[in-house]
């Protein structure tokens, strides 16, 4: 719907179309140069290594969860329930640690339960079908009680170091968190690019009916798409608890914002069929970007909040000019 | 190397903010070109911004700049990391900073220490590995308002809790230390211990369907000023406001005028801006060289109708009020 | 005396597509325009442009002598232009009236509120003209697509304009419907309405039309005097050759490769029974609604058996969704093409490959190389047009996109073929071709089966044709006594005439 | 999407569907039905006139808005910004009748904020052509933002009393916001079902090209919904800061997954071209009744979070299996 056909007859010509992704892509890439380099003439520093290094790792996070979240966005759904996923299997991989269990096992575990609330939701949107926005707007709140009770409301203190340095070391000087999101990434592009799965979830979102008459595994594909969202919220939780040492059940509050945001500035439609991993991405990063830069900037919160507002507005509209032009 | 996980009701190496010059003499001398940060929760509650306006004093008083951020809103954990993340590169020497949890700042806590710049957590949410936390004591607050009822209200009764947003610190100390304290003669029942998430709306509406159910009602304690007004206003569309007590925490300053129209009962002011100058000058006293306990308390005290003039007005030097309340209680 | 409409050098380019170059030509009042040409030839172009869902990138239009210029349909509308379009431009959650009445309802108390009743009064009577038995106040998503077409039609007869243009309007319709939209047509001619008349079913055009314009690659190839025409005169003209007019040729071998044993579905099939054998071509002939499309679906594991069983190769096969008809080697060629068919926004090649991607994978990934060879080799087989691989498929003209799920097929390398209207919008030349590539299909081994409201195509094609009436097979007719009025006889409910009713044993 | 086709073979007849829309309502009404006798047998006065006047008053500030959600939705849209609307419209009503502008002045000027926020929404969606759920969580943060930086962060007191009963009041022993949302409901419903609006509005949710083709002024009806939505959190914090006495800048946290959950529950599709006015009103009033069953029954915060969640998924099967046996 957010393509009127008024505008329709200024589609994509053949040569384009085929680097059409990469193009637009192109247009998110020039949205963060242009932030990065208005930060820089305003912020001595910003363009230090270490900021740099500092905007990929606090992006990291938010990356993490907005690449499950494309999944779910191209194959026609969405994934509020993200943040209170990541809570639970927080708090029982904190559990599990401190009681004990090897390093590994926790980690299995604690992305089983997040593959598990994924599962959830995919069941119930794919075989009870109901809306996505409502099963996970559901969840959200079902998921986050859960954490709750199975902690009373406290946090989980005291991870214990070995688990620590996987998710918060540094490996040939670049942050854990930033490389375990950029092989994620890499997974999800070969996922989607060059995989039937990635196909599969195009086609289901592009035009569910047409795909389940092409014999492509509807439920399934949605399946998939939740599972894998749940289990990018689980490791995103897992790289936060690295950090943070500790694992709270109020943990990932409105992280399903920032996730979706990201997603949509990279490119991904929420009406389903298309999305952009290297553009969800950049996505990402632009958001660090503005958080990061307006902080050094010393803005005041009110006016940050502005800021970000104001940017996800203009990023779409530059978005939707490049694509006029394509 | 690893202190035990701090609480801050309980930490026996504390020190009641009345007493830091005593105890540590004048203000020392700074370095040259110290410069201090602070992060908050938010601005979005006046709590938070008065405690800024106490950083801000202090550190025009001592010649220190400050630079006050806060979170876009409360519960927005990585956004308040990523601030004072940005504090620490941008080489402030100290940070104050109010966690929206226990644990989101924890990574700051340990950057901070590798970087040798102190760090105190002042009020609210504990950061367990918290070297130093300047703040009042959370569970104090229900304890005052319990004892209130007791004194004012022999006979007992029911009572209701309105909490804060589930599973945060202060709600859950302040209406542990209001239940234990008003359970303890028997008299009193707490009918009622429903969530109200800092949100006026919300306790408008629990406190509406409280009052119902129980016309029979005595009082009501509330984590916090913005839900008391609201149940205020409950209170007085089931036309009970002569029968039911309403009391708030914080003392934030629309608390004080409903209070003087005589409509909130009372509030329990933890007194943000002395609390921002005392963590401020803690703090300084830090980069300074001295040492500190690991607690210093801040005052909070109950203001009712009757003596409200005391803390607030004009020519009131709370500062000084506060002084004596220390030295009497002493 | 001036045309009613005219055209005057319009061309329209889409981003490296130059989809009309220069068409000039007249309608005169009360003349009944025939718009001929292959598939992409533009002919949907025009007419979009002419009411005003598109802008022309150069030229202009005279509506009686008068300059105008759309920028949107309402305008359009507004100078006395209806239009039909191919594909059906309905809003599901709604009745039958409220689409026909869509962006200009008819309202009381001043604009204020719309008159329900007063629309489906009107509604009715439009409707009534072709067939009557449509209800103005039932949901449109209830209806079948031939009935929705007809909805189409009378929207257009609601507005008294001056000019109607109708692309396509009878691609799903029954020759008896076709009867009574002509004699419409012909009413409104009379009145002095202008009608361009799109086509790709020449009898009809040749039949009603007084002129006709032939388009070709975007541009105006010719009129036809359809007077003194012949088809091949025509079709010369359309695809710039010579077409052989080819006569039906047998593959049927004596193996049984599929068996339907008493088949029932929920809605409408019963007790459905036959043989289909390895080259066999088998046609189902039937009226709109006698249950053909359900039939198909049923084979195809779209819809589910309650009752009945498929054998395949001597074996029976439970088929729960279309994934099981695929493996089982079957494999559907739906009738809604634009619903049930394509993905819009990927490409021609992916919308080829998709019911077999596993097969261009390995170890999980699919091999590009390997992809875009079949890619070549299957739609160069299929002869789509532009030749353009990595193409959305929506940019294509239907006929494209048919073609390309046909290569679906192809590249699944199932053995068995459902085609349900296979020719449905699909212009002379293409025809022809996807008439041989059903031959060389079953040359091949393959057993098809061809559902067609189109008689004469059902007989060019079929070994063996199976008359459905009601949800039931009413007939099974050999190849040696195929006529249309033996079908017709067949289908017809009451008319149980002549040959025995023998459902295959 | 969230109906997947393998069901599609159960299709509507005829006849039935032509009653659909009150059969989907019945099916509400059966689940508030099922609440409310659960309630009753837990809660003793459950059933009092005096309560269930309650929960409607406590329903009403969520369904008005519910109504703007639920045209917008049918629209093919959605509305995240409705709560940080209402804040601004609450602020800036506060202060014009502090400064003593005439009540009906100030009102008309709440509205009118309301409406503009909900057309620049409109504008973005419809002439920039942006995706609704991305220029509303744009606008989330922007609206809220402008509305702390307005009162720098403080919440207006002391509203007029002359205001206060005009919002708080009881006329013939029913609370004012139920009689305001009552008419207010009735209107939405004579638009959506009567009037051409109401048409346009199914059309281009339903089909946005057909609705083009068939000369529906697409811009303008999505607008006019957006519109509607703005003016009606503004009515919503106009009730609120009745009742309150105060405005904050604060106010309408996550108001808009209350409103979307009570439409939903109600009936509309987030696809777009179907939605209920009668079922929304009985959405909220589900939720309504929850909230105020299970505080009466003093449940622990906890456990009042897992049944909000638990409902809504359990609202949408049931609605999904009505729909099923249609
Ligand atoms: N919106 C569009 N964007 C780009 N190209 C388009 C668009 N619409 C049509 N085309 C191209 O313009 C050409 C003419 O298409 P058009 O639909 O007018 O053909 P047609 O004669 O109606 O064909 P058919 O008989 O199959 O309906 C085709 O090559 C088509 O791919
Ligand atoms: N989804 C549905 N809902 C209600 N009725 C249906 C549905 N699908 C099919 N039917 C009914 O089943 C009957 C058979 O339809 P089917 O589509 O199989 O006919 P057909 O012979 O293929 O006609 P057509 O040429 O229009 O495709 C129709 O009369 C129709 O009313
Ligand atoms: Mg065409
Ligand atoms: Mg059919």
């Amino acid at each position: 719907m957010s393509n009127s056909p008024a505008a329709a007859d200024t589609k994509l010509s053949p040569v384009f179309a085929r680097f059409s992704f990469s193009l637009r892509d192109a247009g998110t890439l020039i949205g963060l140069v242009v932030i990065m380099a208005v930060f820089s003439t305003l912020v001595p520093g910003f363009l230090s290594e270490r900021n740099l290094v500092n905007i990929l790792q606090q992006s990291s996070i938010n990356a993490c969860l907005a690449l499950g979240m494309t999944l779910v966005i191209i194959s026609g759904g969405i994934d509020l329930s993200v943040g209170p996923t990541a809570a639970i299997s927080a708090v029982i991989t904190a559990t599990l640690l401190l009681s004990g269990t090897p390093v590994p096992l926790a980690i299995l575990a604690g992305l089983g339960i997040g593959m598990a609330c994924g599962f959830i939701n995919g069941i119930l949107v794919a075989y009870v079908g109901l809306q996505p926005f409502i099963v996970t707007l559901g969840t959200l709140s079902t998921y986050r009680a859960l954490a709750l009770i199975y902690t009373g409301g406290n946090p989980v203190l005291g991870i214990p170091a070995g688990f620590r340095s996987l998710f918060n070391g540094n490996l040939f000087g670049i942050p854990m968190p930033v490389l375990i999101v950029a092989v994620v990434a890499l997974a999800a592009w070969v996922l989607l690019k060059k995989t039937p799965i990635g196909e599969y979830l195009l086609a289901v979102g592009g035009n569910e009916e047409a795909a389940y008459v092409a014999g492509v595994p509807i439920a399934r594909t949605k399946i998939t798409a939740y599972v894998i969202s749940g289990g990018l919220a689980a490791l995103a939780s897992l790289i936060l608890i690295g950090r943070l040492g500790a694992a709270e059940p109020i943990l990932g509050n409105l992280w399903e914002l920032d996730a979706i945001a990201a997603a949509a500035i990279g490119g991904a439609s929420l009406m389903g069929g298309k999305g952009s991993i290297l553009g969800t991405i950049l996505g990402a990063i632009i958001l660090g970007t503005m958080r990061n830069g307006l902080t050094l900037m010393n803005v005041q919160a009110f006016y940050q909040l502005l800021a970000t507002g104001l940017i996800i507005l203009v990023a779409m509209m530059i978005d939707r000019a490049t694509r006029g032009r394509e | 190397q690893e202190l035990a996980p701090l609480n801050s009701d309980t930490e026996k190496d504390r020190m009641d903010w009345s007493q830091l010059e005593a105890k540590l003499g004048a203000f020392p001398k700074l370095p040259e070109g110290t410069k201090a940060g602070a992060v908050s929760k938010t601005l979005t509650n006046e709590y938070w911004r008065s405690l800024g306006e106490g950083y801000t004093k202090f550190g025009d008083k001592a010649g220190v700049p400050v630079v006050y951020q806060a979170a876009q809103s409360e519960g927005d954990q990585l956004g308040q990391l990523t601030i004072a993340e940005g504090l620490i590169t941008q080489g402030y020497n100290v940070l104050l900073v109010s966690p929206q949890t226990d644990a989101n700042l924890q990574p700051v806590i340990e950057q901070a220490k590798a970087a040798g710049i102190p760090v105190v957590n002042v009020n609210d949410a504990v950061i367990p590995q918290a070297e130093h936390y300047v703040g009042n004591v959370q569970r104090d607050n229900g304890v005052r308002v319990a004892k209130w009822f007791i004194e004012n209200r022999p006979e007992g009764g029911k009572v209701a809790i309105v909490e804060g947003q589930a599973g945060v610190y202060a709600a859950v100390q302040r209406t542990d230390g209001f239940k234990a304290t008003i359970s303890e003669g028997g008299k009193f029942e707490v009918v009622a211990s429903v969530p109200g998430n800092w949100d006026r709306q919300t306790s408008y509406d629990a406190a509406t369907n409280i009052l119902q159910q129980h016309p029979d009602l005595i009082g009501f304690y509330a984590n916090n000023d913005g839900m008391a007004l609201g149940i205020v206003e409950a209170v007085k569309a089931a036309g009970l406001q002569d029968k039911v007590a309403v009391f708030g925490t914080d003392g934030i300053s629309d608390a004080y005028t409903s209070i003087k129209a005589g409509e909130l009962t009372g509030t329990v002011d933890s007194f943000p801006v002395l609390t921002g100058e005392v963590a401020l000058e803690s703090a300084l006293r830090l980069v300074a060289g001295q040492k500190l306990p690991r607690v210093v308390a801040t005052p909070q005290a109950l203001i009712t109708k009757d003596n409200v003039a005391r803390y607030q007005g004009e020519g009131v030097d709370v500062r000084a009020v506060l002084m004596e309340d220390a030295a009497a209680a002493n | 005396m001036t045309p009613r409409l005219r055209f005057e050098a319009i061309s329209k380019s889409f981003p490296g597509v130059n989809a009309l170059s220069d068409v000039s030509f007249d309608v005169a009042p009360g003349e009944i325009h025939g718009l001929l040409g292959e598939n992409g030839a533009g002919k949907s172009t025009l007419l979009r442009i002419l009411s005003g869902v598109f802008r022309p990138t150069s030229g202009s239009m005279f509506v009686d002598g008068e300059n105008v210029s759309f920028r949107k349909p309402m305008d359009a509308r507004g100078a006395g232009i209806a239009m039909i379009h191919q594909e059906l431009q309905q809003v599901p959650h709604m009745s039958v009236a409220q689409n026909m009445f869509l962006g200009h309802p008819l309202t009381t108390v001043g604009g204020l509120f719309v008159s329900r009743r007063e629309q489906e009064r009107r509604a009715a009577e439009a409707l009534s003209m072709i067939e009557p038995g449509i209800d103005p106040a039932a949901p449109i998503s209830s209806l079948k697509v031939a009935q929705r077409q007809i909805v189409e039609i009378a929207r257009a007869l609601l507005d008294r304009a001056r000019i109607i243009a109708m692309d396509e309007p009878t691609s799903s319709l029954t020759p008896s419907e076709f009867e009574r939209l002509a004699e419409v047509i012909t009413k409104l001619s009379a009145s002095g309405v202008s009608i361009i008349y799109v086509s790709h079913k020449m009898d009809e055009v040749l039949r009603i039309c007084q002129r006709a314009s032939v388009m070709r690659d975007g541009k105006l190839a010719g009129a036809v005097d359809v007077q003194t025409a012949s088809h091949q005169d025509v079709i010369t003209m359309m695809v710039g050759r010579e077409l052989m007019q080819e006569q039906h040729v047998s593959h049927v071998t004596a193996t049984v490769k599929l068996e339907a044993r008493g088949l029932s579905s929920l809605t409408k099939i019963r007790d459905a029974s036959f043989k289909l054998h390895r080259g066999e071509v088998l046609g189902i002939a039937g009226l709109v609604g006698s249950g053909r499309t359900e039939l198909l679906r049923l084979l195809a594991g779209a819809d589910r058996l309650t009752a009945g069983a498929i054998d395949i190769d001597g074996k029976t096969v439970n088929l729960r969704n279309p994934r099981d008809a695929i493996s089982a080697g079957i494999g559907l060629v739906p009738e809604e093409r634009k619903r049930e068919g394509i993905i819009p926004v990927r490409s021609v090649t992916i919308n080829m490959a998709l019911a077999s991607l596993g097969s261009f994978s390995k170890a999980g990934i699919i091999q590009g190389g390997k992809l875009r060879n079949t890619a070549e080799d299957l739609l160069r087989r299929v002869n789509l047009r532009p030749f353009q691989l990595d193409r959305p498929i929506r940019l294509f003209s239907g006929g494209n996109q048919q073609k390309a799920i046909i290569a679906r097929w192809l590249a699944s390398k199932s053995q068995i073929l459902l085609f349900d209207e296979p020719t449905r919008g699909i212009d002379v030349g293409a025809k022809a071709e996807i008439y041989h590539l059903i031959e060389a299909l079953a040359a091949d081994g393959h057993s098809i089966v061809v559902v067609s409201s189109e008689l004469p195509e059902v007989i060019r094609l079929s070994d063996r044709v199976l008359v459905m009436r009601d949800g039931q097979i009413a007939a099974e007719i050999a190849r040696a006594d195929l006529t249309e009025s033996a079908i017709v006889a067949h289908a017809i409910p009451g008319a149980n005439t002549g040959r025995t009713p023998a459902p295959a044993a």
